[in-house]
């Protein structure tokens, strides 16, 4: 317990993980949704860089990471351009609202 | 001793704080709880020797990011604290579902047992990972690059107003 | 062009790649030109295996393959997946009724802008010209992924033609078709997997494992370790399991009782011409896969199961036939008479003589020629009338005499009229049947015979009830069939007859084959 | 010419004058397309005369030669047995297919004046090419028949004479009563047929063939092994079915065919109904032809026939003889009462054949086909004569109006009647017609099977006594038993020397045959007295239905004016009558007698039971080798006995008739109501039909609703119900996926099929609506299923011993895969 290890940082992000698909399911508002995926970055890059540091020894894992970190960036930016137009046309963010109009 | 009391504690902020984005019944909250998380898990690339991942992470993450989704949360709401619920049923079954992707995702990853490595012995300096950036890393880099100027564009031309 | 048959089987996706490109007013001539050109190449490829041809050496089952194409295609780690497509006897004829029968229905489609739901021509003929990709790439492969990758790759645009331009419940239809087709092929890839590591183990090396049908029947050690009743899968013996789990995955497509309810519904909402896909070439698939998969693989298996499996054709005669007499839909009737009809081709299948397996391939190709004629036949009625209604119907041999002949031919043909192809199948699933080695063969065979009487009075009835009668006044000023339906009609309605009165050529195509395979079975 | 190919060419004529009259049918129009059909029958007819004419000059080994050495065209395989196409050329064939080309030639030059006046517009579509299209398809499908060589051909040949019957019978088909009666004809005789096809799939196993002479060879050889020493094969008692073995089950499963086609009892019902047709095709199809063809199977398979078959097509002929003649007394339609007394008929034919009849039952056919076809024709003239009427009790009197058709009828009375005037004789020439040949000496083959030869047997049995008791124990087992006879070569002698004189003459005079027949007769089971009686009292009645059919249309008063005045004949018509009535005169003495009799010389040639030849005499040496003869000598004569039996019955017959319709109607009319209940049951056709409908057509058609409900109910039930039950076990998918879920629809079902069809239909387009109702339920089955999967694959080792092995499998590819 007290030497920390490689599954201790596993487990934390399997749980956040877990806790982003929670998050993007159980929320209807779109921001929610985008939140949700950060979660699920966020935990991916734990992992990442946890494998760097007990596994490769080498820095790729951090470099992996620093992608991902841009990508997620770059998701919300257009996540949120995209939610905003959506909310021009409907007036709601609610997501599930959003086949409402295709017929 | 040390290490594992910086994690423990690093661990429950990142985890408690996470568990608050998902419970938060107010995007707002969500959004405050989604920094607690970041902040975490930066705090936790410290403990990885990622000193300077652990940097970016509270730049452009917390600096960036959120600060984009609190942009996006007023912006789009006519309340910020408009709420819209999901049903008992769809939140039982995403619970159900999660608790079951947890349990198999750490079944999975601690159950294996994973070849002996080497471990990393101190942190990257910074000038190591910029030279692997414009080295091994190049091309994705380049790619990164062209990637954000299209998502400036793109995100301009879907924000734009109304004609 | 020694790879004609790869050719063949894409040609239709270079048509369908034309009709998506093409204005969409051109879509159904580029689909009927691209089918026209598909059946003439496949007709092309008949010179092996007329007697004395080179698919006629005698060296055993697999041995005379024609028109072989093997190349890699994914090899990551130990898989060793192959593009491997080639033809013998069993697969020939198969290919030449799909291209001839999409040829037709193309041909049916023609009148696709005066359809009720005629939204999308190029949606439509696309998947039209996909649909033939997968049917004949699922006959030729010889590789058991690839008529895995095949058999999905027909699923999908079969879906979306019913559901997207069906009737009032295509929705309900296409779902059901989808999910227990898909539940079928579930099971399959499950076979699929065991088998192919089932191999590795057998020949010693995992590094050997193969997916070659071909080889599963004729190496002999993979063979034997398939059919020894001590080898194991999840406590089972292995060669029985994975009979159950391919022949489930295929008895839905036939359609056997009791997984045969998709049928009467997907061919209710389907629109005219993929009804006479669905009935004349995929239906087959079913069958075919019983033949080319199940039995050369796993005869010991296949002896243990007779009895089941005979029984479900059994039940599937009777049962269809009398659910037949029940109908008042006219396109139902024929879904159901087809239930009945491919009853026979597993009956003649389970008994694993030369004798069953000739009749089963002969009624399989026999109703791939009538049910798509009863088809069009109803579907030339539902043009004029716009609906279906039996009870509804009658006097329209008045109305329209020359549709009143040809229905009558068709039908006939459906009911098994010697002289007409329908017969053949069903005397040598009968005489075989009855002269096979099982002691439950002989009732089997009586109780397949009556099924023919509720044939004849199902169909007799139907006749009445649609064709004689007096002349109605709703019905009085039909127009008789137009040229383009009678063109359709007459290659259909000749092969029947051909089929019927000389059907040694028929059988000369696949008698070889069946012969090896009967050797394969017989050799375990 | 070849026989052989004169024959083959005189089946195909028709077949080209079909596909002419089918595609330019239309275009011919009315008188046109007539002239196509007669002209190809005639062709047909034409070379069946010279091909007969010829035959007759051939000497019998010539004809054995022509026999064994006729076409036979390789066709397919089933499985490993070779299947053969051609020609049977022996003198049944011959005779059959004269008789049949010429009547049918005759019956055509008559239909083009019966339907001159009628039926050629029918709701403004013609239909007289129509009538002759399927004519000539009915030709050359009965001609086929007649000239097949293999059991299959005869069976392909015999539905196709069932579906020209349906078509014609349909022809009217805008008349609900007519296609009702078209589809029991077909359905009747599809019942017959499966009979049939299991009879040919039991000669197909035992004997590995479906030729006729190699069947019957085969047949023999295992018949006669058995009778040697233990019983083998077919005849061996492993295998039995309701205590009959496996050849005689074959015997009557083929017959069963024949019972449907020349409705037997209890597959009767459809001929009477059958009249509904044109009245040409009644007379062709279902009075001299197509019924007859059961007949003609049956002497075709003779030779497949044990004596517990032969006893079993016996009882049926018996049966159906007696009940459709006392049906035929109450009938009122001129049309049913020929149809009923054509039943009758055809009962006497396959009763003889089961009797062992061989040669008088085709002699009956033959002279039947004649008189009958021309009866028919008859009545079709007085019924295109009174305008479409077919009561004869609007008729009458109609004697004076057409009076070439009366007395051609009347001829044709006679003949069925059995006119003759016994002992008579001008010259050689015995004074008689048709019945009086040909039926009277089925009923004296009767005689001897019930009468003379259980003498014969009681002698064997006797003989067997006084032998080993142990061969004795052994003779009930039928033909399995080794035969105490057939090692004796004078079984008359041998009766001689253990019995008294008397008996003696009686066998020896009248029995003649190789010993091996005559060993064989003598197991023959033992035909019960009734079967005997029954045939003599019909004898009796029908010249009493005739006769009353005759009188109540041709004589007395006429009935009604409207009618009368109507009646008119044409030549057109009543030259076929004339040429008929000829023909019933020539059939009844010359030409065809010793041509069947020869013909049965090789039908019976390898037979396992015996042919009795009630008038063989004349050619006794011919047919000396395979049949056992009477010989017309004193004491049990059965011709003698006959004489006096039903010598005059044909008078007491008419005689009665014209008693009771002398003075019109009334006598009748009391009679009727005297007899009322019986009357009512006859009239109702004794409820054949009432219990047939009701039981069997009702049955069927329910139980094909229950089991269509069952499928919709309980199969597809179960289909949907796990639809539901998925839709409830993915918790979210109910509301969640955001279709409105309307009651009594399927909602998960219909929102993934618009789903994804919307998908499929954006394709071409650009996507312009936004995705994102689903977006949520995609992740949750995203990862859902994920998992799902996840825990599987880690728990596999737990699930089973089986899983573990597939694990293990799976772990070191991918290890494997991993470290390479």
């Amino acid at each position: 317990m007290l030497t920390i290890g490689l599954n201790h940082y596993l487990v934390l992000s399997a749980i956040v993980f877990s806790l982003g698909i929670l998050c993007m399911v159980t929320k209807r508002n779109a921001l929610g949704i985008l939140i949700g995926v950060e979660l699920v970055l966020n935990a991916a890059n734990v992992n990442l860089v946890a494998f760097s540091r007990y596994q490769t020894g080498a820095a790729d894992g951090h470099m992996f990471a620093v992608f991902v970190i841009l990508l997620a960036a770059a998701e919300a930016a257009i996540g949120i351009a995209i939610f905003m137009n959506f909310y021009n046309t409907l007036q709601t963010i609610d997501v599930d609202r959003g086949d409402e109009l295709r017929n | 001793m040390l290490e594992a009391l910086a994690f423990y504690i690093f661990a429950a902020v990142t985890l408690v704080s996470a568990i608050g984005v998902v419970a938060s019944r107010n995007i707002v909250r969500s959004a405050v709880c989604l920094l607690g998380t970041l902040g975490g898990v930066a705090c936790l690339y410290f403990l990885l020797n990622a000193n300077l991942l652990a940097a970016i992470q509270l730049i452009v993450y917390a600096g960036g990011t959120l600060i984009l989704i609190v942009f996006g949360v007023m912006l789009t709401s006519k309340s910020p604290w408009v709420v819209f619920d999901p049903t008992r049923g769809q939140v039982v079954g995403a619970v159900i579902v999660s608790i079951l992707l947890a349990t198999g995702l750490c079944m999975l990853l601690v159950g294996n047992e994973w070849p002996a490595g080497t471990a990393m012995t101190a942190s990257p300096h910074v000038k190591d990972v910029g030279t692997m950036l414009l080295t091994d890393y190049l091309v994705p880099f380049e790619a990164a690059s062209v990637l954000l100027l299209v998502v400036m564009i793109g995100a301009a031309y879907l924000a734009r107003p109304e004609k | 062009m020694e790879h004609i048959l790869t050719w063949l089987i894409f040609l239709p996706l270079i048509g369908m790649v034309a009709v998506l490109i093409a204005p969409s007013s051109m879509a159904r001539g580029i689909a009927w030109m691209t089918t026209f050109i598909t059946f003439l190449v496949s007709c092309t490829m008949f010179g092996p295996f007329l007697p004395g041809g080179a698919a006629w050496t005698g060296d055993g089952y697999g041995k005379a393959m024609q028109f072989v194409h093997q190349t890699p295609w994914i090899h990551v780690g130990n898989f060793h997946i192959n593009w491997h497509v080639g033809l013998d006897g069993l697969s020939f004829p198969l290919i030449i009724l799909t291209t001839l029968i999409t040829w037709l229905s193309a041909w049916a489609s023609w009148n696709f802008d005066h359809w009720t739901n005629n939204k999308g021509a190029k949606g439509f003929f696309a998947l039209f010209l996909l649909l033939e990709t997968g049917v004949l790439g699922t006959f030729a492969s010889l590789d058991f992924f690839l008529f895995y990758i095949f058999w999905e790759v027909m699923l999908l645009p079969m879906y979306f033609l019913i559901g997207v331009w069906g009737g009032p419940r295509k929705e309900y239809a296409a779902i059901k078709f989808f999910l227990y087709t898909l539940a079928g092929s579930v099971l399959m890839l499950v076979a699929l997997i065991a088998m192919y590591f089932a191999s590795g183990t057998a020949m010693g090396d995992p590094g050997n494992s193969t997916f070659n049908i071909i080889d599963y029947a004729i190496n002999a050690k993979i063979h034997d370790y398939f059919n020894d009743t001590t080898t194991k899968f999840l406590g089972w013996t292995f060669g029985r399991a994975m009979f159950v789990m391919l022949f489930i995955g295929f008895m839905i497509k036939v359609p056997l009782f009791p997984t045969h309810t998709w049928l009467p519904d997907a061919h209710v909402e389907a629109p005219t011409p993929i009804s006479m896909i669905l009935a004349g070439v995929l239906l087959k698939l079913g069958a075919y896969g019983f033949l080319r998969v199940c039995y050369p693989i796993f005869p010991e298996a296949g002896k243990w199961a007779a009895y089941a499996v005979a029984t479900l054709g059994v039940i599937n005669i009777v049962y269809g036939a009398f659910c037949c007499l029940a109908q008042t839909d006219f396109k139902r009737l024929v879904a159901y008479s087809s239930i009945s009809h491919m009853g026979y081709v597993v009956l003649g299948t389970a008994i694993m003589t030369d004798v069953g397996f000739q009749g089963a391939m002969f009624q399989i190709l026999a109703h791939g020629v009538s049910s798509p004629m009863c088809f069009f036949l109803v579907g030339v009625i539902y043009d004029r009338a716009h609906h279906r209604d039996l009870n509804r119907f009658g006097g329209l041999w008045l109305a329209m005499p020359k549709y009143g002949s040809l229905a009558t031919l068709g039908f006939f043909a459906s009911l098994g009229l010697p002289a007409l192809c329908g017969f053949i199948g069903e005397i040598w699933v009968l005489l075989g049947t009855f002269n096979a080695g099982f002691p439950w063969a002989k009732p089997m065979a009586v109780i397949a015979a009556f099924g023919a009487i509720l044939t004849a009075a199902y169909i007799l009835w139907m006749i009445q009830r649609v064709y004689l009668g007096k002349k109605q006044e709703q019905y009085a000023d039909f127009p008789d069939v137009t040229a383009r339906e009678t063109a359709i009609l007459i290659p259909m309605a000749a092969l029947a007859i051909f089929m019927g009165v000389l059907p040694k050529y028929t059988f000369d195509l696949m008698n070889g084959t069946l012969s090896d395979i009967i050797k394969v079975i017989q050799g375990s | 010419m070849q026989y052989q190919t004169a024959l083959a060419l005189g089946v195909v004529v028709p077949l080209a004058s079909f596909f002419f009259l089918a595609l330019f049918g239309p275009r011919l129009g009315k008188p046109k397309s007539s002239y196509v059909a007669l002209l190809a029958i005639g062709i047909s007819c034409a070379l069946s005369t010279y091909v007969l004419v010829n035959w007759l000059k051939l000497s019998t080994p010539e004809r054995t030669e022509l026999t064994a050495s006729a076409y036979r065209f390789d066709w397919g395989t089933l499985g490993s047995m070779p299947l053969t196409v051609g020609v049977k050329l022996d003198s049944l064939t011959v005779i059959m297919y004269f008789m049949v080309t010429f009547i049918a030639f005759w019956i055509h030059f008559f239909s083009i004046g019966y339907m001159e006046g009628h039926s050629d517009e029918v709701d403004h579509v013609s239909k007289y090419h129509r009538f002759f299209t399927y004519l000539s398809l009915f030709c050359f499908s009965m001609l086929g028949l007649v000239v097949s060589s293999s059991l299959l051909f005869l069976f392909i040949f015999w539905e196709l004479v069932g579906l020209c019957s349906y078509l014609l019978i349909g022809f009217y088909f805008d008349r609900k009563y007519a296609s009702n009666a078209a589809i029991k004809a077909f359905i009747t005789n599809r019942v017959g047929d499966f009979g049939f096809i299991l009879g040919m799939a039991l000669v197909a196993l035992y004997l590995n063939t479906l030729d006729l002479d190699l069947a019957a060879a085969r047949f023999a050889e295992q018949f006669h092994k058995s009778a040697e020493g233990p019983a083998v094969g077919i005849f061996a008692n492993s295998y039995t079915l309701f205590g009959f073995s496996v050849a005689s089950l074959m015997g009557i499963g083929l017959f069963c065919g024949a019972m449907g086609k020349s409705a037997q009892f209890p597959l009767h019902v459809w001929l009477p109904d059958a009249m509904a047709g044109p009245t040409p095709v009644s007379a062709l199809i279902h009075a001299a032809t197509m019924v007859a063809a059961g007949v003609y199977l049956v002497a075709r398979i003779f030779r497949l026939l044990t004596p517990e078959a032969q006893f079993f097509i016996a009882c049926i002929g018996c049966i159906t003889l007696t009940i459709t003649a006392l049906i035929a007394i109450v009938q009122t339609d001129i049309k049913k009462v020929l149809a009923y007394s054509t039943l009758s008929q055809l009962g006497y034919m396959i009763f003889g054949m089961g009797m062992g009849a061989w040669v008088a039952a085709l002699f009956h056919l033959m002279t039947h086909a004649f008189f009958k076809a021309m009866l028919f024709l008859g009545s079709g003239q007085v019924i295109e004569g009174c305008h479409h009427e077919q009561d004869m009790r609007k008729m009458g009197g109609l004697r004076k109006k057409m009076p070439v058709t009366c007395w051609t009828f009347f001829i044709g009375v006679l003949a069925i009647a059995g006119f003759g005037l016994p002992g008579v004789e001008i010259g050689h020439v015995k004074l008689g017609l048709g019945g009086f040949f040909s039926k009277d000496e089925i009923l004296a083959v009767a005689y001897e099977r019930a009468f003379n030869i259980p003498e014969l047997k009681k002698t064997d049995a006797a003989a067997d006594d006084a032998g080993e008791h142990a061969d004795a124990s052994n003779a009930n087992m039928g033909v399995a038993s080794p035969f105490r006879l057939a090692s004796d070569n004078q079984p008359a002698q041998h009766a001689e020397t253990e019995h008294s004189e008397h008996d003696a003459h009686a066998h020896g005079d009248h029995a003649q045959g190789t010993p091996q027949k005559m060993a064989i007769a003598a197991k023959l089971p033992a035909i019960p007295k009734w079967m005997f009686f029954f045939p003599i009292a019909i004898a009796y009645i029908t010249p009493f239905y005739m006769m009353r059919c005759w009188w109540m249309t041709f004589c007395g008063k006429p009935r009604d004016h409207h009618v009368y005045d109507h009646a008119h004949e044409s030549w057109k018509m009543f030259l076929p009558l004339v040429i008929l009535a000829g023909g019933t005169f020539f059939s009844s003495y010359q030409m065809f007698r010793p041509l069947i009799h020869d013909a049965a010389v090789i039908a019976t040639d390898s037979s396992t039971v015996v042919a009795i030849d009630g008038e063989a005499h004349v050619l006794a040496e011919a047919g000396g080798g395979t049949m056992i003869m009477l010989n017309h000598a004193p004491g049990k004569n059965p011709h003698d006995w006959l004489k006096m039996g039903v010598g005059f019955s044909w008078l007491i017959g008419m005689g009665f008739a014209v008693l009771v319709y002398l003075r019109g109607l009334g006598l009748a009319d009391k009679l009727k109501r005297m007899f009322g209940p019986i009357h009512t049951a006859l009239e109702q056709k004794l409820y054949f039909d009432h219990v047939y409908d009701a039981v069997l057509v009702g049955g069927t058609v329910t139980f094909g609703f229950v089991c269509g409900l069952f499928d919709k109910i309980v199969v597809d039930g179960i289909v949907n119900m796990t639809a539901l039950l998925g839709k409830f076990v993915g918790v979210f998918t109910g509301r969640q996926l955001d279709m409105p879920v309307k009651r009594g629809d399927w909602g998960i079902v219909d929102a993934i099929a618009n789903g994804l069809a919307q998908t499929m239909l954006d394709i071409g387009s650009e996507i312009r609506r936004p995705q994102s109702g689903r977006i949520r339920m995609y992740v949750m089955i995203t990862a859902g299923s994920a998992a799902v999967a996840l825990l599987v694959v880690l728990n596999y080792h737990r699930l089973a011993d089986g899983l573990q092995w597939l694990m293990s499998n799976v772990g070191t590819r991918v290890l494997a895969a991993n470290g390479s």
